[in-house]
């Protein structure tokens, strides 16, 4: 099959006034593969997120969504391309209800509100939200709003996802759920990268990890080949 | 003469631009603390205005001698105001804020022309009155002093900021709010403490012009646009851009007024602001 | 830092506590919005015998001190016409409103705040709210031609005392009537002034400096000069527009120097007038003559400010102080008016003084308070220049609304006063000339 | 469909039953006084809806409003006076004039962010005033008058006062419904997620400047259209009176006393800020003594600080605490 792998990394890097984030990243994600971004604080995992939705401009390197340059893209671009994220810290629209953010993220493939809304409440289901889905988005609690970002995320009908630690602050209970999520969006064909300190939330269910330390990529495998990496041993030992 | 005009017009330039520099630095150090634009700052400088006048011709105190006094009584007033109004907006959207100052520019106005009418006055012989001739160039000495006075309290200000336990701190809230609440410091004692220095510069601006300038109710109104220039232009929070922004924009407006025509002097420094936030949205020295 | 400081992040839920304070707050704003609601209708009783006329003046913001002693001299007037105070003979408001019973008149004050909106507005509420029969007012040219549209549409005459704007008895008004002399005339007189001071001096006046403030009247009062400066041979050596309420001359006043012309003819409004002496003061300019055009100039507040760097200019005037050495009627009105308000009278407040008088003359020959009648009594208005405080030849209408017997004349700053000085015939001092230099005084 | 999207019967029989008095309001009224005096609300009104949809619903607080009202005013003024043309159509041109200057102002400066926005557009809307009130063209300081003699509805000059009242009602339903459309509409959402959160926005695929830029023109086309009105029911405009500085702010106050981004705040605004400043000038102006000042300036002052969210949010706090009180069907 000649077909081009969802995302393709090359050589990327990107520059602060000279400060290097990252430096030489390549790597591919496939169709509705579940990748883990690892990596000790300040090792550039928010960087590489935010060139990869089109926020910041890479300095070097190309990448490419199923075959097409998008290097240096704008994020709504991107976003109508299919590449749809959530943030590290939360960022929902906090006059809004739970539903209405929803909508506002299906509405990039529908204008008619009430299309939108319907969808909006499917996504809401999906993320476990519907009996909070009139109550306002600021009066959620944290680990809801991680969910509401990833439901507005799907609403806008994704093929591939970043997810920046969406199981951060959550107890055992919650990061099984949120674990199960990641499957689920993973069965319904979109492929996610996931940013997480919470090994135990992502470890069981990556296809495959990428581990960043200094801004470079150390290590690129299955979850098991991560574990004994002695240069990813090395990064969390030495930190 | 040619030469001899322009070096005039720059000198002038200078003089007039350090002035804004003064009335600037008190709206800007308010802005960079706790973020929010003070329409009252003409105000503030008003008061410092009828501040001077009152001590002159009640007392006799020289303008120039009041000044101290001019000071501590807008501090007060800053205090007065942070307590009463900007304290119970300080979480409020920028709109109302915006409303409140807005409000408080209307009633010190009014106030003004309550209790001193709205009469024109002005202090006829101050200690600084009279000319200086340097060669071809003629200054009047009170602008001279008043530019003086505006380099030692913007350098006071400054170095109070950056050499002093208490402006260390000031400036760690501008900073970092919520860092410098961690480290102890009591960020409502420093937003009251901002309020009272940025009204004390702006009385000490009054106090300083109102040698030369004529007092009245609205004369806040004369140099507000101005102020708000000068602060956007440094960058809000700067200090020393607000230092750098007064010079440049007293220059322009003298220089561009002279060349091009005074009925566009207004619009070439408003057209400055314009094309310099193009360039740098954040002002020549703002916070990134 | 980040901009909105995150405080309207989280709707925050208010406590029961805050409710109730937001509750009174609000029960506080509606009950004044409600009452000032109901007050509006009322305008409380009103006598029989009251004639009311409407005066609008800025009595708040930046002319508001202008407009504080306009009011003054337009009170002094009413309180004459209604034997309040008693008027010297055979001053017009000595006469009383005999054709009218005795009765009396009240003012009826409106505040323009210098916006022609609230101008217009003010003009509708008085007319219709408080029932004037006439309107006077309202100083800013801008403000009465707004105003006294409102009046035209009512069919309510308007006595403008003190706008000087040659255009608004340009505008085919019925109702609409001004006493005192435009600019064209005054312009005019400038030159006039200038060709005689040439032929008694022998001194060349011939290039002028034209300094105007920037609105309606400035800009007016420079087209004049430049058509007349070409028709009588003047030539301009600088031309300045500046933009009113400025923190600094020094740009304008270092053009007039380099242009250096023998007259600098100027427009301003008070605080401009005050700085721009002080500007000519600091850069040591002194032409050799200023010729200013009234309004800063002539303000009580102007020598009061300035004191003796106030000295020797020439301003064009309507009214001076030294004519009550020729008049003695208008030293015992000047006296009055020190008496009740502390101040002289100056140019601006006689006129307003004088629209009063002039409306009461036309009330009492009308006989009655209908408004058709009152403007045909203004038409027929013949008041000669004995029953005035003005020095003017009397009052009389032409068909525009504009009285012809007025006259400007030319006042010097010499020992603190404002002497008549132009034309010759009255005259109370010759005029200094030139100018002394800021140095030589 | 979903039965929220359906019109809450409540509301709507509240908005008849306020059109309907608003109808009928100028039968019970005889004194032109008071008439002109809800026609200043009603002016008042319609140019706070008009900012609040690029200043309330999508946040960018703009100070230079002025800009496009003076636009309106002249534009309307400008082609009557030199084509006869009727002031509907120039209306409607300084509308689409005012659309092209929004563009134009806000492609650059919506690159800058809060204060550093709201600057910008204060020294656009200062520039404009000083360029006006230079220009020969538009005759400059001395401002332009419209001739009385031509009345009648086409060329919107009446000699009562009740024909303005009717149109500035007829373009304040306009300007409301127009407010409603976008409310409801997915640019409605748009114009709220960009308020709320930017980035998170563009992440969802909303271009920000494109949105930013329809909330600007269309709240400048309305906001001309206003000016327009003004110039006929005064008949005399200078830049002094349609460009200043003041007129920018009050328009931006009636808004944030109502409430922003609230579909009636800014009206429920007008009739209180108006009111005050009516009155208070009415009651003491004539003192000559700054009081309509200091209880204009109070009044300003106590609302900023004891309802930060407007007079609408006090409302809906008043209703979400009092007891019995219907169930919160609001959803912001």
């Amino acid at each position: 099959m000649n077909t081009p792998p969802l995302l393709a990394v090359d050589g990327l890097g990107k520059a602060f006034d000279g400060l290097v984030a990252n430096r030489d990243i390549s790597f591919i994600i496939h169709h509705a593969e579940i990748v883990g971004l690892i990596g000790p604080n300040g090792a550039g995992k928010t960087t590489l997120f935010n060139c990869l939705a089109g926020f910041h401009t890479p300095t070097t390197g190309r990448i490419a969504f199923e075959g097409h340059d998008i290097t240096g893209t704008t994020p709504e671009a991107a976003a109508e391309l299919g590449i749809a994220r959530t943030f590290q810290i939360v960022r929902i629209f906090h006059s809004m209800t739970a539903l209405e953010n929803v909508m506002v993220g299906a509405m990039l493939r529908t204008k008619r509100v009430a299309d939108a809304r319907h969808r909006a409440e499917q996504e809401l289901a999906f993320v476990g939200l519907s009996h909070r889905a009139e109550t306002p988005a600021s009066s959620l609690t944290v680990s809801e709003q991680k969910r509401l970002e990833v439901a507005r995320a799907l609403a806008t009908d994704p093929k591939l996802i970043l997810l920046d630690e969406v199981m951060a602050g959550l107890n055992q209970t919650e990061v099984r759920e949120a674990s199960q999520l990641v499957v689920r969006i993973h069965q319904r064909g979109i492929a996610s990268i996931i940013v997480e300190h919470v090994m135990e939330g992502i470890m069981p269910i990556a296809h495959r990890m990428l581990v960043l330390d200094y801004g470079a990529k150390i290590a690129d495998g299955t979850p098991a080949e991560i574990a004994e990496n002695p240069a990813v041993i090395a990064a969390y030992l030495g930190e | 003469m040619t030469a001899d005009i322009l070096l005039q017009v720059l000198v002038s330039g200078l003089l007039i631009g350090l002035i804004y520099a003064l009335v600037a630095v008190g709206l800007t150090l308010i802005y960079g603390v706790m973020d929010i634009v003070n329409f009252a700052h003409g105000e503030f400088l008003m008061l410092g205005m009828y501040a001077s006048f009152w001590a002159f011709t009640l007392f006799h105190v020289d303008p120039v001698i009041a000044l101290p006094i001019t000071a501590v009584l807008l501090f007060g007033v800053g205090i007065v105001v942070y307590q009463t109004v900007i304290r119970r907006v300080l979480k409020a959207p920028m709109l109302s804020q915006i409303f409140a100052t807005f409000g408080l520019m209307i009633l010190l106005r009014g106030l003004a022309q309550f209790f001193w009418k709205p009469d024109h006055r002005l202090i006829p012989d101050s200690l600084v009155s009279g000319n200086i001739a340097l060669g071809p160039v003629q200054f009047g000495l009170p602008q001279v002093i008043a530019a003086l006075g505006a380099v030692g309290v913007t350098g006071a200000l400054w170095f109070f900021l950056h050499r002093t336990r208490l402006g260390t701190a000031l400036e760690a809230t501008a900073i970092d709010r919520e860092a410098a609440t961690l480290m102890g410091i009591d960020g409502q004692k420093m937003f009251a403490l901002a309020w009272g220095i940025g009204a004390a510069c702006a009385g000490l601006a009054g106090g300083l012009i109102a040698t030369f300038f004529p007092i009245f109710p609205e004369v806040g109104s004369n140099f507000i646009l101005i102020a708000f220039v000068v602060v956007v232009l440094g960058g809000f929070g700067s200090v020393t851009g607000a230092f750098l922004a007064g010079i440049i924009v007293g220059l322009i407006e003298v220089l561009g007024g002279f060349l091009i025509g005074p009925e566009y002097k207004t619009a070439i420094v408003l057209s400055l602001l314009l094309i310099v936030l193009l360039v740098r949205p954040k002002g020549l020295m703002g916070k990134a | 830092m980040r901009f909105m400081v995150g405080k309207a992040k989280g709707q925050r839920s208010a406590t029961r506590r805050q409710v109730i304070t937001r509750f009174v707050a609000t029960a506080a704003l509606m009950a004044t919005t409600a009452l000032t609601g109901v007050m509006f209708g009322s305008s409380g009783a009103r006598a029989e015998d009251e004639i009311r006329i409407g005066v609008i003046y800025p009595l708040t913001g930046a002319a508001a001190s202008t407009g504080v002693e306009l009011k003054a001299a337009a009170e002094l007037a009413a309180a004459m016409v209604n034997k309040e105070i008693a008027a010297p003979d055979g001053l017009t408001v000595a006469a009383g409103l005999p054709g009218l019973k005795g009765a009396k008149i009240k003012l009826i004050f409106g505040d323009h705040q210098g916006n022609p909106q609230v101008g217009a507005t003010e003009a509708e509420r008085l007319i219709t709210s408080e029932k004037v029969v006439a309107l006077t007012g309202a100083y800013f040219s801008n403000v009465t031609a707004t105003a006294s549209q409102v009046a035209e549409r009512y069919g309510v005459p308007f006595l403008n005392a003190e706008s000087s704007s040659a255009s608004l008895t340009q505008r085919n008004f019925k109702w609409f009537f001004r006493t005192t002399p435009h600019d064209d005339l005054f312009v005019t007189n400038f030159f006039t002034f200038l060709e005689d001071m040439e032929k008694k001096t022998g001194k060349e006046l011939r290039t002028l400096g034209l300094f105007n403030e920037n609105t309606l009247w400035g800009n007016e009062t420079t087209k004049l000069q430049v058509r007349l400066s070409d028709e009588r041979k003047f030539k301009i050596a600088e031309k300045i527009i500046y933009p009113a309420k400025t923190t600094q001359m020094t740009s304008e006043v270092q053009r007039l120097k380099a242009a250096n012309p023998a007259v600098i003819m100027q427009s301003s409004y008070l605080g401009d007038a005050i700085l721009s002496m002080k500007t000519y003061k600091e850069l040591g300019f002194s032409p050799s003559m200023l010729l200013a055009n009234d309004a800063g100039f002539n303000d009580s507040e102007f020598l009061k400010t300035l004191g003796k760097d106030g000295e020797y200019i020439i301003s064009r005037e309507v009214w001076a102080l030294d004519q009550a050495e020729r008049n003695p009627l208008i030293k015992k009105v000047n006296d009055l008016m020190r008496e009740r308000s502390g101040v002289n009278f100056n140019g601006n407040s006689a006129r307003s003084f004088t629209g009063i008088a002039v409306l009461a003359d036309a009330l009492n020959r009308a006989g009655s308070t209908k408004p058709e009648d009152i403007r045909k009594a203004l038409q027929e208005t013949n008041i000669p220049g004995s029953g005035l405080i003005m020095p003017w030849k009397g009052i009389k209408f032409d068909a525009s609304g504009q009285n012809e017997l007025g006259q400007g004349i030319i006042v010097q700053v010499q020992g603190g006063q404002y002497v008549t000085v132009w034309p010759t015939e009255v005259a109370t001092k010759p005029i200094v000339f030139p100018m002394p230099a800021w140095d030589k005084r | 469909m979903s039965n929220r999207t359906v019109l809450d019967p409540r509301k709507a029989l509240g908005a008849v039953a306020l059109l309907a008095f608003a109808l009928l309001l100028p039968l019970g009224i005889t004194d032109p006084a008071r008439l002109n005096f809800f026609i200043l609300i009603l002016m008042g009104a319609q140019l706070g809806v008009a900012w609040n949809i690029v200043g309330g619903y999508a946040g960018q607080v703009s100070l230079g409003h002025a800009v496009f009202y003076g636009i309106g005013a002249y534009c309307s003024t400008m082609l009557a006076l030199s084509l006869g043309l009727s002031p509907w159509i120039g209306m409607l041109a300084g509308g689409l004039l005012a659309v092209v200057f929004a563009l134009v102002m806000g492609w650059p400066c919506f690159r800058l962010k809060g204060h550093y926005f709201a600057m910008a557009t204060i020294a656009v809307a200062e520039i404009v005033q000083i360029l006006v009130t230079n220009s020969e063209f538009l005759e400059g300081a001395v401002g332009l008058s419209l001739p009385l003699d031509r009345s009648g509805l086409a060329a919107m000059v009446f000699l009562s006062k009740l024909p303005y009242y009717y149109i500035i009602l007829g373009l304040l339903v306009v300007t409301v419904l127009v407010a409603w459309a976008i409310e409801r509409s997915h640019i409605g959402y748009y114009f709220r997620a960009i308020k709320d959160e930017p980035e998170a926005a563009r992440a969802l695929g909303v271009s920000l400047t494109r949105y930013k830029l329809i909330a600007l023109s269309v709240s400048a086309f309305l906001t001309a259209v206003g000016g327009s009105f003004y110039a006929q029911k005064e008949m005399f405009i200078d830049p002094g009176s349609v460009f200043v500085g003041a007129i920018s702010i009050k328009i931006a106050l009636v808004a944030i006393l109502g409430g922003v981004g609230t579909l009636m705040g800014p009206v429920l605004g007008a009739v209180i800020l108006i009111t005050i400043e009516e009155y208070s000038r009415t009651l003491f102006g004539s003192t000559g003594s700054g009081t309509d000042m200091i209880i204009y300036a109070m009044m300003i002052i106590l609302v900023a600080v004891f309802s930060p969210a407007g007079v609408m949010g006090l409302l809906q706090d008043l209703r979400r605490h009092l007891p019995g009180a219907g169930k919160t069907s609001e959803t912001r």
